[in-house]
């Protein structure tokens, strides 16, 4: 789908973290926690390509002096790291953005009675607070955050409130336990239920050592990978990941736009 | 007046107005089936097609540049027997010309390639891209060298009697003379231009952004050096011309054709916008009639110079 | 740690930093002095100089394009002897090196200009544009055939013991056979890349934007295909090298150091900002000092490929 | 100069047309009117190039809440024509823009006894209110203002304001006269005094005729011309015009930017 949205709000949530609230047609309220959109920043050719987003949040409200009833909506988290978040970040209420989306394969829930554990890092909890709503629905929910140091670690309260129980760490230890997020992962991991499931987003060496942990503990995990991105609809064969099976000989490569951006962890290769 | 008619045709290919979707860009057309309706638009030009499946480059594949992008996706591609079985029963449903572009590493692949489309009744003409190395050759580049294009389309001649297109590169001294040489091989008709090759560096890593080092610029960035090449080759051959690059808007198709292009290809915008190249030719319908021009053919090299 | 070193050498002539301003976007250096302090750049390099006054084409003779820009002023300049008595007054009082950039209608007139600027202490350097018409040979155009560009190259430097900086054009197949050429003829350094030409059209005019049709291509826009230029270039030359090309930023300008340059230009940059020039060489200094870089030299052709 | 200018107000004043009044540092004062400044509309490459426009009116104000005194400000009035026109008219107070100017050299006002005859094409008034309210001060002053139709016509009641007689004309009548500005100028001159002055800005036609009635009625003339610009300083060749004595064997070019954009309409070639 690709669409007008206008921004409501687009607040700093932490030093170089926003957190953006746009309107979105009704049928965007059908996507799935995990699948992404790509906007476009500027009319103009600078910067030429879309940005990818995970969906932080999607909803709807009342709307207020008029008779439309509800108006649906959606939040992206994102993190100022170039040129295209820099714009963003400058962008006003009332500001209009051409939006496609919703894009991609989301997580698998899976069977609800199992226990479910989040593992974000940094900016890559954005797409965990949509899925950490729709499963606490369910089934008990667990997060681990980690970041660099504190202004890293977002949006906690927001995962608490719905009733996620979490576990924060970072890097340098200003804020949880010190040290990686996926140590902590590990220590917590022994102490949980028999039936669980990892939902994994964040920096590519996290993800492996996710994957890492969820192999030796035979712990289904589904991660969300990045990769540059030109048209997000599994055309251009730009973000490409390796699956299981590649070869030079015999490709079996995936599009992270259209075939992810989650995968299960073991139909990737992780070399 | 009645509406405009947008209506060309290119080597015998009948085109119900002249955009097109630029190979490598549109992936197999369903990929866009959502975003617009394929049977607006002018032709449907596949992924680039070699004779086997092709694995491409490692990763990054793409990078932004100003004003344009660099991609060295390494012309992955299902090969032309999965190319039959898995995408043409969906573009067999669409009621708009499908062209096929391909490339060989070796010259052999190229006939061997002709020879297997030239059967397909789905597949309205060919578009043969010579910007790729010769494998046999120490890698010179097919379409940066007159001998070499003559040579690799004569045999795609040979190959096939359906209508062919050749695409040429801008990477050289003298596009005229590469124009030159196509036609006299037999080219019925010239697409121009492929990417500029380019590259990019990540300051802080110190290395190349894209794995494969260098990659082709496409993009709004090119569009000046892609106008320029269509006009001298309007000037030099008779064949009808395809202007690609960097054509974002129906002003950027409309300027192409003044240049001398019979019809355009529409690339790097299906990324900006997947409805774009429906937009490009809604757009140059809005313009003839706003200015009453009844077809769209008068604008045809129509430039003053 | 003290301040890095920015200063490097390009063929004798010592820079105290690696950025200089590029031919024809500086005017004669005099025209930026209220906006920068031309004691803290590299060097200036001067509008491309002939031996009589040249009046250059009509006009329009710029455009703006995605990125870009084109430019066709036909190296309009006061010629040699009016710079001599007019211009170079002023440069002398700047402690920068003055590098000529100069171009002949005839192979003979590159000699005489040659000759001409040798006799001149001011001149730090020459830098030969060959991206222009011999006039006597139908037009062909210097810098895109090795043999006239080795021709121009040798006659120069046999009419010059100064610095010999040989400028490349972007318009050729081969860059590095171009390269080859003009070091085998005894260039003592290379600048690369001039403009790419390009077009415009206006299309409710049906004519071409500028009054010269074509012009060359600067900017941003064409950074990529410059960078892989540099790239390509430094891997098979042993001279230093000049990246020119779209660098608007002190990052630009580094990663043209990493791609095999010793220094580089900045040009359409310096109409966006005409301080541009202070500014990289600042922003690579603050940059040097942020990484923990003492030397900028350490950087030259530093790429891990 | 070169300066960050913050945006004060930006407002449409009729259908295409805006006036925006921007701040400016105190040295910025002593532009002449005529001159010209380059605005960079975004700090982005697209668009890539400055903009260049006359100064509608400078001045100071008294700042409020502030130790400050008085700050120094500057207005343009433009007319959206393409790209950067258009991304000009959609800032908004508080928003930044990078400043060269004062560029060029403006109009000479000459013998304030003399009459001061402003003639000005549709956008082309803009350096002439400028003039006039330098000019109002020891001159007589009369405006000719001519459009294509009513839109076209701006700010008239600002040059009565200052006391200068106004002569609206249209080229399709819908507002004063019909017709072209310039017959209305010729037909008015006659009735004036003996010792006039000239100063014209607008499209190049209206230029023309307005330096041929200048030389027909021998009335000293100044015109302000437009060129396509990139550096604005004199230095790239590209807004270049022809001299007098320009041939292609003594080139006689003189640069828009520097050398002009007002001359003396004797100094030029107009054919
Ligand atoms: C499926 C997906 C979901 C994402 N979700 C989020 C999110 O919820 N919040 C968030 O802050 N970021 C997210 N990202 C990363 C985000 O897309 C990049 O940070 C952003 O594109 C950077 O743009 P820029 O112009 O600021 O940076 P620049 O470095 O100037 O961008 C240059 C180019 O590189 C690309 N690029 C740069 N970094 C990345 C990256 N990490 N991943 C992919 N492309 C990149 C840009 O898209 C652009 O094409 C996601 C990425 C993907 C692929
Ligand atoms: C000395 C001078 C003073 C000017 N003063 C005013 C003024 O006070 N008010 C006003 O509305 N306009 C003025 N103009 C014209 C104004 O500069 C152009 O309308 C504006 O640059 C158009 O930009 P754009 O991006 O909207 O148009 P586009 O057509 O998108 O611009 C593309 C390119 O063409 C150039 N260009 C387009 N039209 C003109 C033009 N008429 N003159 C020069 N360059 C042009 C642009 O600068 C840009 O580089 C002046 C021009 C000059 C040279
Ligand atoms: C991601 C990508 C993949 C491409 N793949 C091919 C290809 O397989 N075969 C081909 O002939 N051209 C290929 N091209 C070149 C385009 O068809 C087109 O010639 C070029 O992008 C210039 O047009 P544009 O500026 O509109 O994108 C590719 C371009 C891009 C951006
Ligand atoms: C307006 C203009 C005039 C130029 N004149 C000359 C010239 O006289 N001689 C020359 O060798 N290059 C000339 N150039 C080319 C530049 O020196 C430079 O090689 C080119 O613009 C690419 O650099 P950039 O992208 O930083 O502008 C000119 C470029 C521009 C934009
Ligand atoms: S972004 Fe184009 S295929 Fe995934
Ligand atoms: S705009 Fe560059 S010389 Fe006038």
């Amino acid at each position: 789908m690709q669409f007008k949205s206008m921004i409501i709000s687009n607040i700093e949530v932490s030093p170089g973290y926003f957190r953006m609230k746009m309107t979105a047609p009704p049928a965007a309220g059908s996507a799935s926690p995990g699948q992404f959109i790509m906007v476009r920043v500027r009319d103009a050719i600078d910067p030429l390509l879309r940005r990818p987003f995970g969906i932080f949040d999607l909803g709807t409200f009342a709307t207020a002096y008029t008779d439309c009833g509800t108006q649906t909506y959606f939040e992206i988290l994102y993190r100022v790291v170039g040129k295209g978040t820099d714009m963003l970040s400058s962008l006003h209420q009332g500001d209009v953005l051409d939006i496609l989306g919703p894009l991609g394969k989301g997580f698998l829930p899976g069977d609800p009675s199992g226990e479910k554990i989040l593992v974000g890092g940094g900016v890559g909890l954005a797409p965990l607070y949509y899925l950490a709503k729709e499963m606490v629905k369910t089934s008990r929910v667990r997060l681990f955050a980690g970041g660099r140091t504190k202004e890293d670690i977002l949006c906690i309260t927001e995962f608490e409130r719905l009733g996620v129980e979490t576990y924060v760490s970072t890097d340098d230890g200003t804020l949880g336990a010190s040290g990686l997020v996926t140590e902590v992962l590990e220590k917590h991991l022994t102490a949980g239920i028999a039936d669980k499931t990892i939902f994994a987003c964040g920096p590519f060496p996290m993800l492996k050592a996710t994957a890492e942990i969820a192999g030796r503990h035979d712990i289904p995990c589904q991660v969300s990978l990045e990769a540059y991105m030109a048209c997000g609809v599994g055309a251009c064969l730009g973000c490409v990941t390796k699956g299981r099976n590649h070869s030079n000989e015999t490709p079996d490569y995936r599009c992270v736009c259209k075939d992810g951006p989650v995968f299960d962890y073991r139909e990737l290769r992780w070399d | 007046m009645g509406k405009p008619d947008l209506s060309v045709e290119i080597a015998g290919i009948k085109l119900r107005n002249p955009v097109m979707t630029a190979s490598g860009t549109f992936g197999y057309g369903k990929e866009f089936a959502d975003y617009l309706d394929l049977e607006r638009i002018g032709a449907i030009i596949t992924k680039g097609l070699s004779l086997h499946p092709k694995a491409g480059n490692q990763t990054p594949r793409i990078v932004e540049t100003p004003g344009g992008m660099l991609n060295a996706i390494g012309l992955q591609n299902v090969g032309i027997d999965a190319f039959i079985q898995e995408k043409l029963p969906f573009l067999r449903t669409v009621n708009t010309p499908v062209i096929v572009n391909l490339y060989g590493n070796t010259l052999e692949e190229y006939g061997e390639l002709a020879e297997k489309l030239d059967k397909l009744p789905e597949v309205a003409g060919l578009e043969v891209n010579i910007s790729c190395p010769n494998v046999k050759q120490g890698g010179i580049v097919f379409g940066t060298d007159p001998k070499a294009a003559y040579e690799v389309v004569s045999l795609v001649r040979q190959s096939t009697i359906k209508p062919l297109i050749v695409k040429l590169s801008p990477n050289v001294t003298n596009v005229v003379e590469m124009a030159h040489a196509c036609v006299d091989a037999g080219a019925d008709a010239l697409s121009l231009i492929n990417t500029l090759t380019g590259m990019a560096i990540d300051l802080q890593k110190r290395r190349p952004i894209l794995a494969n080092i260098t990659g082709g610029l496409s993009g709004p960035a090119i569009k000046p050096v892609a106008l320029r090449m269509v006009w001298q080759v309007a000037q030099a051959v008779e064949v009808p011309l395809i202007g690609i690059g960097g054509i974002m808007t129906a002003t950027d198709a409309l300027e192409f054709m003044l240049a001398g292009a019979t019809a355009v290809q529409v690339g790097t915008a299906n990324f900006l916008d997947p409805s774009a190249a429906q937009n490009i030719a809604d757009g140059m319908e809005a313009y003839l009639e706003a200015n009453g021009i009844a077809d769209v053919k008068e604008l045809i090299g129509a430039l003053a110079t």
